[in-house]
């Protein structure tokens, strides 16, 4: 028998041991119980989504103090010019990378389980980029003005700076979204053609009809579907990468320490995936109990992500020890004092230590496979590492500008009333705009889910 | 596109609306109240505007606004000499405490914009301190008081004089009529005293300032039996030793005293000498941090260190033998003292001895013994005769004016310009005796704790709105003459008196000429003097007219006879109880400064702290009492008691609290009102003595608005702030290489310019008085935040001093730096801006382009020496109509959302360029913070000219840039500073 | 209008094998309709592979050009401005968002192409009236022959006799039809 | 089963094409509107308190510009004249024409005429008339054949991309020191050739550095 025989046998007995798929019907009973929760929605979504949309009228009015009085009603001061405004921005776009790297890149490494939980995730991808991509425009003292960071021939004839990390921002962020975007429509074509051709009622037929832009499922559609989408899976992982990069290069290309460090673009995407992923989790662990779809999003998935969430918190533990560890070993003063005194022991230390216990700390319970399996216990370990990614962005921010170069100019920043309200209303904006998308979309891919089906029936066949 | 908002253009007489303003001697009333009249607009029109600007620029429609039609207003007849869009200079002077300091003022078609000092007058030399710069936002004080009112209700200039030529006094030949005016030197208000003396014999006339050196007067009378004041001349002496004198930080000759001073600072060689200071002082001051060698005693204390000193020194001993208890607290310092000594004895005739304004008059006795004993008299310094009228008279103390109030003497009470209620020792009483006056006339700027009291309110005329005269120091006449109309309807201080005088039409502008001419014309025909008048009027003072210094003997024996005197009757020690140390405040004064927004936001010298004072104490004082930077304590002194937050002071003396006048002023300040503690609730009458206080934690915290909150170098002294002893600096094996060759990646590439800006900042010749950073302000429109704004870090200054402490830490030396933009050639801050706001000049500056900014703020983030500054709020939004015309019309008025920073003053090196293409450029031109400079530390010039001071400053041995190692390339280059200790003591 | 012969399965092992048989029959008019994709259709059906990857490498090479000579007109040519000393031309600076835009372009070229290729998007079709034909995107497998109907009566009724008896013979449910004008190539 | 009719396809791409074209031609029809005569306020004759025509003054009675405009030639503002400056001739000439009655009115009452600027440049732009004029600038460049117009009105864009095509080559526009307020001046030989002579001979510098116009 040869290696790579076993390696097939193995993984195939895997699989049957631990199924990434329980017990599936015929394909009509996997098409209806995946339609199921937006042709007859849980009674707990009307509530849902009137307690949502409220505080995202709430972050809105939030947006409009901001914008009409000026970015004076937040913390922010010189020394520390960014806070929770970009602190923000990277958490949520860190948060929007998740979803991306498990479509596109496990998509190219093939992995089964990843089909239950893609369109959740580009879903959740879209709409933390959503949420990302108003604060560099909130965070401009002239947010009127965004436009002139566009190339367009205006009556000053004056340009982009293109050396600027944040011009490289819009070009990010813009094509981050407008690739998830097309990725994700064009994975939910065929299941809006399904809508399409299941919904009871003619109006709902009609109106999926046109997002469904006409999808028949001609073998040849197929087969240019089949390439356009792995194209873009394709395209789409260099871009995960790039896009945190990019936003690291924010911080990267100054000069200030505790920014100026070349480990960061690797650092942030590790830091970006370990975020993303206890999104995930936090959004699925509920979302597969109230839809009862345990036998879609089975044991197995659960156990991956924490599989997940634990190499991307080792990497990004070892990244925290590397930086201190360069900065000591490197004897630059400025280095030191920001890493070695004001990080762990400075004003800020609680941030430091807070970040250290989540994200350090935490994901080691995960190495348990029974953690791992439970649901409750995973989902409290993704909401320590939310919260813990969320302190090590603002660690990065805040302490390093708190005391730079001059001692004359160190301060310190305190988040006002405005800041934690549109910290908190984008999460609502968040939930509003995900339970939109439970509502009215088939959030598991159904046609994708029943190729599963045929290829796990197929191999059950051929060594049954 | 979008941004057409009011700035300093629009709404001012400058540029739209210049109709008669340029004409100063016309009444500008209606104008004005068309001004004033918008401030009562309740409808935020502008405010509304913007906002919808906002929106409509939000909505992606920027393009879309077309500019609004403004209005050009022309003269009807336009003045002599005015072109509208060009400033004018013109002569002038302010006085503090009778004192005067030529000024330059400049003015844009008829309205003073800008405050520099007159390099002609002797106390000035070209500089000017704080005061000065910021009496410019003093004149446009919207909340001044206007006209003339009876106990707050508007009433006529004619009712007043009714009501006062109905007095019986008219009839008595002054009996019952009171002047209490703020000491004057002004020789226009003496001729008209006299004359008021003549006509009504029996009125008193008193002056009153709390801040008059009336022990510096009683010290001579002691020493040489008549009043006069010593003149130092500090360019002499190379051994100085100052006795609690505050001599760079105060003072009417301080401007000059710190140019003299810092010039034998100047190092540049390993040959040049320097001279060599020693403080002692209670509290921590400028001078203190300009000191080679500081010793911490308490205020009370100093008098024992003078007495150890003399004995030192071996000076003859007094008939017999000196109390112990004289130098028994000085007895600590003996090492230190005697090291001095020994310096001070090794430069006989090049050494000075200066005691403090505050130090009781035997201080200053027995100083003038020190000096005539080595020698230093004639030649460090000299005395003479006071230019203040009546100084040392028995007319400067208030002691008579509360008797006859009390006792109903009073019928007539006329106050000048003196804050009275306020600005003297609550003990006096004065707050509740005025209302005993039958009745009160008050002339003031504000309604202020005086007014209140007083039956009649005049509003008194800003200098710049003022003819007059007064003396410097040195007796020096300056003309002052106005450079607007009044704008509050007020009037001077010979306005008043003339009527009293028996000239009641005549204008203070023909009282002065007519005093010029008395006194100008002996023996020189009318043209000649009409000449003369010009030329005074140009040149900002008066030729000859300085008092020359008189020779003079000394009494030693009734010096020895004082001294011991008061050493036979020390105050009892009062346990748990601390010396009060209350010194005139360098932001307020005596609190007549207190509404004044850039002097209430200007960091106070050592502590940084903004809009309050505080109750400084030392480490171990505040650790006895339990108390931290914040706290807030009472402080009793008998019944009377005052709360003020605490603030630590390392180098201040043990069981000494520091609390400045001038503040928790009750009316008439609405920007200071209640803020911070007043001192002059526990001062103690007349007594020389420092009051003893009593001081209780009360639990209560406060939010201290200070602008730097770390004052260690944390071992970064070599990139930040360099300093080294004279001898370190001679040594050429210990001299350090301070700029290391550093690896760059990219090729510097100035642009091809006739110039290259570049500035040097002298930190041996700094002494941080913060005048500077005024001048930046009033210079570029930066607006002011408030003390919430200072607590939340986002003060505007794009110019600050920042302090250091170096050395031991209870008792560190205070190191000073300028910090600027550095208009690095390889910027940080410019390559991350995303929208090129911000780039280089091909003359090296680094351009802030407010316009293009959207206020990323990632410059600012990327900045290492954080001198950038953001407009969080548009600070000009509710800016009173009035206080808009202070705004140079040459600088942009900053929207918010902006990011802002010093820009080397490029409007006036712009205005430089095109006056110099056209082949009519004067002098080479000055940044705004070099022209106000006392000591000239700041030197700003072309640095590919090789001959220019800059490029030589920049190429000396002490030139250093700030974190250079980053390879930022600043255009901004600090000169080491340079202590020059004694080795006796070091 | 044009008659279609379709062969309705259950599985897509069917279908393949249908699709396969059909092939061999000889009919060259032959389109799946299928609920996922099939990849053994494409070879049973002799589908050529798509140019998408083509247009998407045209597309990213677009952008890719377009962002470098954006930058460095606006930088390096039209306004050149001294920026932190850096020279004009940083061209280090300018790779992340050429490589954005060759990302941004390349994809939306694949996406478009995709659409425009199967001539969508649309919202009618004249496949979507053949009965049954909604079930394709659920549950069942469509083999669609375009060219069943000769145009012999009597070559048609014996081939159609042919195909439908494999047809059975492979499980299919045959449905005999008509197709509206526009017909799928 | 369609659940459309036939003819929804072509109106489902219109839509498509309209989002698209709404989506690429939004900003450029601002791109465009922002460089109308309309937005920047060109050929707009402005009303003023008085009917003064340049026409008349100019050409009629041969005033030159420094007459009224003096601060043009030596100083930052071009400067509107005093009513003391009318009144020099009008005193004399048309001493009751009632077309002069606010002149008067402002003469004998002392209050000045409030005119309405023409040229308006943003508060944050420091436009130095006499570093142009004393450089060869003449005022027809900027403003226009102010002599024709008898209402004066803004015939150039004032935008910046305007000022920066002199500033970026000045010697398209330069003429000689002579001519500055000539109105009618052609050059006699080729523009450029004459613009770089003067250029090198007036040290005409080309400045597009930010901090030239914007402090």
């Amino acid at each position: 028998m040869s290696a790579a025989t076993s390696t097939v046998e193995r993984e195939r007995d895997e699989l049957r041991a631990d199924p990434v798929l329980i017990r599936p019907g015929t394909y009509a009973e996997v098409t209806d119980e995946l339609l199921r929760a937006v042709l007859r929605p849980p009674r707990w979504m009307r509530p849902a989504l009137i307690v949502t949309f409220l505080g995202t009228l709430y972050l809105f009015a939030a947006i409009a103090y901001t914008v009409t009085t000026g970015i004076g009603v937040w913390g922010n001061n010189i020394p520390i010019a960014w806070a929770f405004g970009i602190t923000n921005f990277v958490w949520w776009i860190g948060i929007g990378h998740a979803g991306t790297f498990i479509s596109a890149f496990l998509l190219l490494l093939e992995q089964k389980w990843r089909t239950s939980i893609n369109r959740f995730a580009e879903a959740m991808t879209l709409f933390a980029v959503i949420q990302a991509g108003l604060f560099p425009l909130l965070h401009l003292g002239r947010p009127w003005f965004f436009y002139w960071l566009i190339p367009y021939p205006n009556t000053m004839a004056v340009w982009p700076q293109f050396r600027s990390a944040l011009a490289w921002d819009v070009a990010a962020v813009f094509t981050y979204f407008t690739v998830s975007l097309l990725f994700w429509y064009l994975g939910l074509v065929p299941d809006l053609a399904a809508m399409r051709d299941r919904a009871p009622e003619r109006w709902r037929r009609r109106l999926y009809a046109i997002f469904a832009l006409g999808w028949h499922g001609s073998a040849r559609a197929w087969q240019r579907w089949r390439i356009a989408y792995g194209l873009l899976g394709g395209i789409a992982t260099p871009l995960v990468v790039s896009v945190h990069s990019i936003v690291s290069s924010d911080f990267a290309i100054s000069q200030l320490p505790g920014w100026h460090s070349l480990v960061f673009p690797p650092y942030f995407v590790a830091g970006a995936i370990y975020s993303g992923f206890a999104m995930v989790v936090t959004l699925m662990v509920p979302a597969r109990r109230l839809y009862r779809l345990e036998h879609v999003i089975t044991p197995r998935h659960l156990d991956a992500m924490g599989k997940m969430m634990l190499v991307t918190g080792w990497i990004v533990t070892y990244s925290y020890a590397i930086e201190i560890w360069t900065a000591w070993f490197s004897g630059e003063p400025y280095e030191m004092y920001t890493y070695l005194k004001m990080r762990p022991a400075g004003p800020y230390a609680f941030v430091f230590w807070t970040v250290i216990v989540c994200n350090c700390i935490t994901p080691q319970f995960l190495w348990s496979r029974r953690i791992r399996r439970s649901p409750v216990a995973l989902w409290i370990a993704a909401l320590f590492i939310q919260i813990g990614m969320w302190a090590e962005r603002l660690m990065l921010i805040v302490t390093s500008l708190a005391q730079d170069f001059l001692p004359s100019s160190w301060g310190l920043y305190w988040p006002t009333f405005v800041d934690w309200s549109l910290l908190i209303g984008t999460i609502f904006f968040f939930l509003f705009l995900f339970l939109l998308f439970l509502r009215f979309v088939p959030f598991i891919p159904i046609a994708e889910i029943k190729e599963l089906k045929h290829d796990l029936e197929e191999e059950e066949h051929a060594h049954g | 596109m979008a941004d057409h908002r009011p700035s300093s253009r629009t709404p001012n007489v400058a540029s739209s609306a210049p109709t008669d303003a340029g004409d100063v001697r016309r009444a500008r009333s209606e104008q004005l109240a068309a001004a004033l009249g918008a401030l009562s607009d309740p409808v935020a029109r502008r405010d509304f505007l913007t906002r919808m600007g906002a929106a409509i620029a939000l909505a992606g429609l920027g393009g879309c606004t077309r500019a609004p039609r403004e209005e050009i207003v022309p003269y009807v007849h336009t003045p002599v000499g005015v072109t509208p869009g060009k400033a004018r200079m013109y002569a002038t002077a302010s006085t503090l405490d009778g004192y005067a300091t030529g000024l330059l003022v400049e003015s844009h078609v008829g309205r003073p914009t800008k405050i520099e000092g007159n390099p002609l007058h002797p106390a000035s030399l070209g500089a000017s301190g704080v005061f000065e710069q910021a009496s410019l936002l003093g004149l446009y004080e919207p909340s001044r008081t206007r006209g003339i009112k009876e106990r707050r209700s508007p009433t006529s200039w004619t009712h007043l004089w009714h009501v006062l030529g109905a007095s019986r006094w008219t009839k008595e030949g002054g009996a019952g009529l009171w002047f209490l005016l703020e000491p004057t030197s002004s020789p226009t208000a003496l001729a008209l005293l006299d004359r008021i003396r003549e006509r009504l014999p029996r009125a008193t006339i008193l002056f009153h300032s709390p801040t008059s050196p009336r022990h510096v007067w009683e010290g001579a009378r002691i020493a040489f039996g008549r009043v006069l004041e010593p003149r130092y001349s500090l360019e002499r002496a190379d051994v100085i030793v100052s006795l609690d004198a505050d001599f760079l930080g105060s003072g009417p000759a301080m401007l000059r005293l710190a140019r003299e001073f810092a010039d034998r600072r100047d190092v540049q060689g390993p040959n040049d000498t320097m001279n060599r200071l020693y403080v002692v002082e209670p509290l921590y001051t400028i001078t203190g941090a300009s000191a080679d060698h500081r010793l911490r005693v308490r205020a009370c204390d100093v008098l024992a260190v003078a007495a150890l000193l003399a004995k030192e020194l071996g000076l003859p001993k007094p008939p017999g033998a000196a109390p112990p208890n004289l130098t028994e607290a000085a007895v600590p310092h003996e090492k230190w003292i005697a090291a001095v000594a020994r310096d001070l004895l090794a430069h006989r005739g090049r050494s000075l001895v200066i005691a403090g304004d505050a130090q009781p008059p035997e201080v200053h006795a027995l100083v003038h013994v020190m000096n005539a004993y080595l020698g230093n008299l004639g030649v460090t310094v000299t005395m003479a005769p006071s230019p203040i009228a009546e100084a040392g008279e028995p007319s400067h103390e208030l002691g008579r004016l509360a008797d006859a109030l009390g006792a109903g003497e009073v019928d007539t009470l006329v106050i000048c310009g003196t804050n009275v209620a306020y600005a003297s020792p609550t003990e006096r009483g004065l707050g509740t005796l005025l209302p005993r006056a039958g009745k009160s006339v008050y002339l003031g700027m504000f309604e202020d704790e005086t007014a209140e009291l007083c039956t009649f309110t005049v509003a008194q005329a800003h200098p710049l709105e003022s003819w007059g005269d007064a003396r410097a120091f040195d007796g020096t006449v300056s003309i002052i003459q106005p450079l607007i109309s009044p704008l509050f309807e007020g009037r001077t201080e010979l306005d008043l008196l003339a009527p009293f005088a028996g000239r009641p039409e005549t204008s203070s502008w023909d009282l002065v000429r007519e005093r010029f001419r008395s006194d100008a014309a002996r023996g020189r025909p009318a043209p000649e003097v009409e000449r003369a008048w010009r030329e005074a009027l140009k040149r900002g003072i008066v030729e000859d007219t300085a008092i020359p210094p008189v020779t003079v003997t000394l009494d030693v024996p009734a010096v020895f006879d004082r001294v011991l005197g008061r050493a036979k009757s020390p105050p009892p020690p009062t346990p748990g109880a601390f010396e009060l140390v209350s010194r005139p405040d360098p932001r307020v004064h005596d609190g007549r400064y207190a509404n004044n927004a850039w002097l209430l936001e200007l960091p106070a010298p050592i502590t940084k702290l903004t809009w309050t004072n505080a109750a400084t104490l030392s480490p171990a004082t505040a650790a006895k009492l339990g108390v931290a930077t914040g706290d807030e304590v009472e402080l009793r002194s008998g019944v009377r008691s005052v709360r003020a937050p605490v603030f630590v002071v390392r180098g201040q003396a043990d069981d000494t609290v520091g609390l400045t006048l001038g503040w928790g002023r009750r009316r008439g300040a609405d920007l200071a009102r209640g803020r911070g503690a007043d001192a002059f609730a526990l001062l103690t009458g007349p007594s020389s003595q420092s009051p003893s206080v009593e001081i209780r934690k009360t639990g209560a915290k406060r939010d201290l608005p200070i602008t730097q909150t770390h004052h260690e170098l944390h071992g970064r002294d070599e990139d930040i702030l360099q300093h080294a002893t004279l001898a370190e600096l001679r040594d050429p094996g210990a001299r350090r290489h301070h700029d290391k060759k550093r690896l760059a990646l990219y090729r510097k590439e100035p642009g091809p310019s006739r110039w290259q800006w570049a500035m040097a900042i002298d930190l041996s010749r700094c002494t941080g008085c913060g005048a500077c950073v005024v001048a930046c302000q009033a210079e570029n429109n930066v607006p002011t935040v408030g003390p919430d704004g200072v607590y939340l870090s986002r003060e505007m200054h794009w110019l600050r001093i920042d302090t250091y402490a170096v050395g031991a830490p209870d008792d560190p030396q205070v190191a000073v730096q300028p910090m600027l933009c550095q208009h690095c050639e390889m910027a940080p801050c410019e390559y991350v801006c995303p929208v090129n706001a911000t780039v280089h000049s091909h003359d090296g500056l680094n351009e802030m382009v407010y316009n293009r900014c959207v206020g990323t703020r990632f410059c600012s983030n990327n900045c290492p020496y954080k001198v950038r500054r953001f407009n969080w709020f548009d600070y000009h939004e509710h800016e009173p109509e009035v206080r808009s015309l202070a705004h140079n019309p040459d600088v942009t008025v900053r929207q918010r959302g902006v990011m802002e920073k010093c820009t080397f003053c490029v409007q006036r090196l712009r205005e430089f360029e095109i006056a110099a293409d056209q082949g009519r450029a004067k002098a080479p031109p000055q940044t705004a913070c070099q022209q106000t400079c006392p000591t000239r530390a700041i030197v700003f010039g072309d640095i590919q000219d090789e001959g220019s001071l800059v490029s030589r400053l920049q190429n000396g041995d002490r030139a250093y840039g700030a974190l250079a190692n980053l390879g930022t390339e600043p255009r901004v280059r600090y000169l080491a500073r340079i202590r020059n200790p004694n080795p006796e003591l070091a | 209008m044009a008659d279609v012969l379709i062969a309705e399965l259950e599985s897509p092992e069917g279908a393949v094998a249908t699709a396969r048989r059909v092939r061999e029959l000889g009919y060259q008019r032959v389109e799946a309709y299928t609920p996922f994709p099939i990849a053994d259709l494409d070879v049973a059906l002799d589908i050529p592979r798509s140019k998408i990857p083509w247009l998407a490498l045209v597309g990213g090479l677009t952008g890719c050009g377009l962002a470098l000579l954006i930058q460095w007109w606006t930088n390096a040519w039209d306004y050149p401005l001294n920026v932190g000393g850096r020279p004009l031309g940083s061209y280090p600076a300018w790779v992340p968002i050429i490589f954005e835009t060759t990302v941004l372009l390349s994809s939306f070229t694949a996406f478009a192409a995709c659409l425009l290729a199967s001539r969508l998007p649309r919202l009618v079709h004249p496949v979507f009236d053949l009965p049954g034909f909604e079930r394709t995107s659920i549950d069942r497998f469509w083999i669609v022959i375009g060219d069943a109907f000769a145009a012999d009566e009597d070559v048609r009724a014996e081939e159609l006799a042919t195909l439908r008896r494999e047809l059975s013979r492979l499980g299919a449910n045959v449905i005999q039809a008509r197709l509206g004008e526009e017909v799928e190539r | 089963m369609n659940l459309f009719p036939s003819y929804a396809n072509q109106i489902y791409w219109v839509a498509i094409g309209a989002i698209g074209l709404a989506i690429v031609g939004t900003p450029t029809a601002l791109i465009v509107w922002a460089r109308t005569p309309y937005a920047t306020g060109q050929g707009d004759p402005v009303e003023q308190p008085v009917k003064f025509d340049h026409r008349h003054h100019v050409r009629d009675d041969a005033v030159t510009c420094e007459y009224c405009h003096g601060g043009a030639m030596n100083s930052p503002m071009a400067g509107i004249p005093s009513t003391s400056l009318c009144m020099n001739c009008h005193s004399q000439v048309w001493p009751s024409s009632p077309e002069l009655e606010p002149v008067r009115r402002s003469w004998f009452e002392d209050e000045p005429i409030r005119w309405t600027r023409v040229n308006t440049l943003p508060d944050f732009v420091f436009f130095d008339h006499s570093a142009h004029t004393t450089h060869g600038v003449g005022c027809v460049t900027c403003h226009g054949r102010v002599d024709l117009m008898g209402q004066v009105y803004q015939e150039h864009p004032l935008t910046m991309r305007w000022c920066l095509d002199c500033h970026r080559e000045p010697e398209k526009y330069l003429r000689p020191l002579d001519k500055v307020t000539d109105m009618e001046w052609t050059p006699d030989r080729p523009q450029l050739e004459l613009g770089r002579e003067l250029r090198e001979r007036l040290g005409v510098r080309s400045l597009t550095n930010c901090t030239a116009c914007h402090r």
